[in-house]
């Protein structure tokens, strides 16, 4: 514990001191620009910031100044760089030199800018807000809505001093082609940051009579450049991408849009070229409206020729069957009469022939038949010669079998006679008794008769035994019968 | 025997009748003497026929093949 | 032969049925000679028809293409 | 062939159908000089009536031309 | 043999006739000449009918063809 | 064996009736010589008939054929 | 040729109605002229009212351009 008391001056000269050694170099810093203002002699008193990420907190503050010889350089080199006015609300890189004032404190004396720093905040910041719309889905609603075939009456959102406007509203007015455009202008601041509000404010009292009106242009004509930080305006472009009408822009830059003009319906670069953009509307359908007129007369035109022709062809065409039709039909006749005589040739023709064929066929079946009879005759004669042949042949057998009967039974008769005459023979020798008598056997007779039976003799009959030489006598002494 | 006469047929008629009576006894040896006596007369003429018959027959169917 | 009044179908009729006569042989020899005398009559016939209508149907043919 | 009443027609038919009589035979010789003499008729008829439906249509395609 | 006004056919009926009865033998021998004879002067005829005919169709169907 | 005026039949006939008279032994001994002279003689009658017919035939037909 | 009634579109059609009878051979040649007439007549007719429509038409586009 230092019980050294120190006055305040030596103590703010012992920070300076330490400060000073610590800072000996101008440092580079990143802060956002919370107030600024440039006095009567031209030096710019600055109130710097850092915020938390994500909330408005202040975490840091602090003054600085830029000289007014620096600010001189500095600011338009910066301005002309990022096309955006140095002014409250920007982040900036700055090469600051760390003061420290034994009355006013710490303060930070700028010497230098980085546009590039700020330039690409600036770029992020518009991507952070497209994302932004796109995210809410309202990015292209505005280019959805339909601008009407000619928007005649336009609502217009700019400073009423703007020089632009009046040219623009001459523009239209007097085009040449002496269309009437119906304008009504809301006026608006249409830079620095109240632009955004008054804009919107703007497009809010236009909204009330919606149905006045075809579409809005928001123009701003002949401004510096350096002014359109403004138109990068998360509520401004969410207000125009979900107004009913159809926007137009002519913010009137060459550079990078602005969001403003990517949400719009149409964006043209100046107010003139929104003009242009309105009257060619009106031209072309003006020019459309002709081409129409001209299609239908044609239409008219060709059907009535059409037709015309039509009949030129069913006339044509009435001729020409007609003609066909007679020639075909001479055709047929002097067809038929060729067949006519064709065929009546043929037809005679065929009957030559038939004739023919019949008188051939007469001779042929003649002599045919002549062969035949011919034929029947001599089978005849052939006939007569062999029946007669088999006749003549068989009387021939017969006589010839005749001849052999005769031989044969006559000769047979002759045979039979001397064989009957030979068994008589014999007979008649076995019959004469001087045969039988020979043999031994003899004849005993009574009375002069043949004795057959014992019973008729008695016994001293007197019996004559005859032998084949003589005779015997005898009587008879006995006599027996024999047993049978 | 005289009756030369007689055909061949009544002369085998007259031996057949004969030799019938011979057969049924009605002969008397006498006559039957007789009787075989006249047959074999008969039977003689009969074969005379025959002969002459045959030998003219003969000649006739002799001719008759030339 | 005198019928010249026979049509020329009747004719062939005619020489048919004769034709078919000879083939059947159902004609005597002794007509034949006369039935194709009556044949050749109707073919001469039949020409002489042939030969006039040829010519009348050639005259209407000629008079037609004039 | 006094029916002039025919028509075209009716003529070509019956020309069409005596063609093909002719040309099948079915026709007597004795008929055929008449039958074309028929059709030559029936055909001069078609012709004339064909030159005359000619000659009136001509007219009117020529009046209807002007 | 005289009777040469018989038919052809007349004649050829006669001749099957006859030819028919000396097939079946009703013909004596005595007649069979006679008969033979007749047949024979039958085909003769016939024969001479026949080339006479002949000649005839021959002499018509050349008149008929020139 | 004069009567050469039997026809051929009446010949054959009267050969037949011998012949069967023959083989019934009809016939008497006496009448066979007889007999078969008769028959030989029919013979030798009827084949000079059919000689003669034959003869006669050959001719007619070698006439014929010329 | 009477019915002037007929509208363009009936005309039209019974036109070609007729030509394609035409075409087809449908029409009898004793029909054609009458027919070809009636078409003739018809055209005339459509080109009345063509003509008709047209002076109307361009009637109307002039006043319609002032």
């Amino acid at each position: 514990m230092s019980d050294q008391q120190l006055s305040l001056f030596e103590l703010q000269r012992q920070v300076k001191g330490s400060l000073d050694d610590t800072f000996s170099m101008p440092v580079w810093v990143k802060a956002e620009i919370s107030e600024m203002t440039v006095n009567r002699s031209g030096h710019c008193y600055l109130d710097l910031v850092e915020t938390e990420p994500g909330t408005d907190n202040v975490i840091a503050r602090c003054r600085a100044t830029i000289w007014s010889y620096t600010f001189r350089m500095l600011k338009p080199y910066f301005e002309t760089t990022t096309g955006q006015v140095f002014t409250e609300g920007l982040k900036v890189l700055l090469h600051a030199k760390v003061e420290y004032h034994e009355v006013y404190g710490f303060s930070l004396n700028i010497r230098d800018i980085d546009p590039v720093y700020t330039l690409g905040d600036m770029a992020r910041q518009r991507r952070e807000i497209i994302r932004r719309l796109e995210e809410d889905g309202v990015f292209e609603m505005n280019k959805e809505l339909e601008l009407p075939l000619v928007p005649q009456r336009i609502a217009i959102i700019s400073s009423p001093t703007a020089a632009g406007l009046q040219d623009f509203l001459d523009q239209l007015h007097n085009n040449p082609h002496k269309f009437v455009f119906y304008t009504k202008l809301f006026p608006a601041v249409m830079q620095g940051n109240e632009a955004p509000g008054s804009i919107t404010k703007a497009l809010e009292q236009i909204f009330e009579y919606e149905d006045l009106f075809d579409s809005v242009a928001i123009i701003r004509g002949g401004g510096a450049q350096i002014d359109l930080a403004c138109f990068d305006n998360y509520e401004l472009a969410f207000n125009v991408a979900q107004f009913p009408l159809p926007v137009i822009t002519g913010i009137g830059h060459d550079k990078d849009d602005t969001v403003i003009d990517m949400v719009a319906h149409t964006r043209m670069k100046t107010p003139t070229a929104v003009a242009e953009f309105l009257i060619s509307g009106a031209l072309r359908f003006s020019e459309e409206l002709k081409e129409l007129e001209k299609h239908f007369t044609e239409l008219v035109n060709d059907q009535l020729e059409e037709n015309k022709n039509r009949l030129n062809d069913a006339a044509d065409q009435l001729n020409h069957l007609v003609n066909q039709m007679i020639v075909s039909q001479q055709n047929r006749l002097n067809i038929a009469r060729i067949q006519l005589a064709n065929r009546s040739a043929a037809f005679l023709k065929n009957q030559i022939t038939e004739l023919k064929q019949l008188s051939t066929e007469t001779r042929n079946r003649t002599v045919r038949y002549v062969t035949i009879q011919n034929h029947q005759l001599e089978q005849s004669g052939n006939k007569l010669n062999f029946a007669f042949r088999k006749q003549v042949f068989k009387n021939k057998s017969l006589l010839q079998q005749f001849q052999n009967l005769i031989k044969f039974r006559s000769i047979e008769t002759i045979k039979t006679e001397k064989k009957n005459l030979n068994l008589i023979q014999e007979k008649l020798r076995l019959i004469d008794p001087q045969n039988i008598l020979k043999r031994g056997y003899s004849l005993t007779m009574l009375n002069g008769k043949i004795l057959k039976s014992v019973q008729l003799v008695k016994e001293g009959d007197l019996i004559e035994t005859r032998l084949s030489d003589g005779t015997v006598e005898s009587m008879v002494e006995h006599k027996k019968l024999s047993d049978q | 025997m005289a009756t030369k006469k007689v055909t061949y047929k009544e002369a085998i008629t007259e031996i057949e009748e004969i030799l019938e009576k011979i057969e049924n006894e009605e002969l008397d040896v006498d006559e039957l003497a007789e009787q075989v006596n006249r047959v074999s007369a008969l039977i003689t003429i009969c074969k005379d026929k025959l002969h002459k018959t045959e030998a003219e027959v003969e000649k006739i169917l002799k001719d008759m093949n030339q």
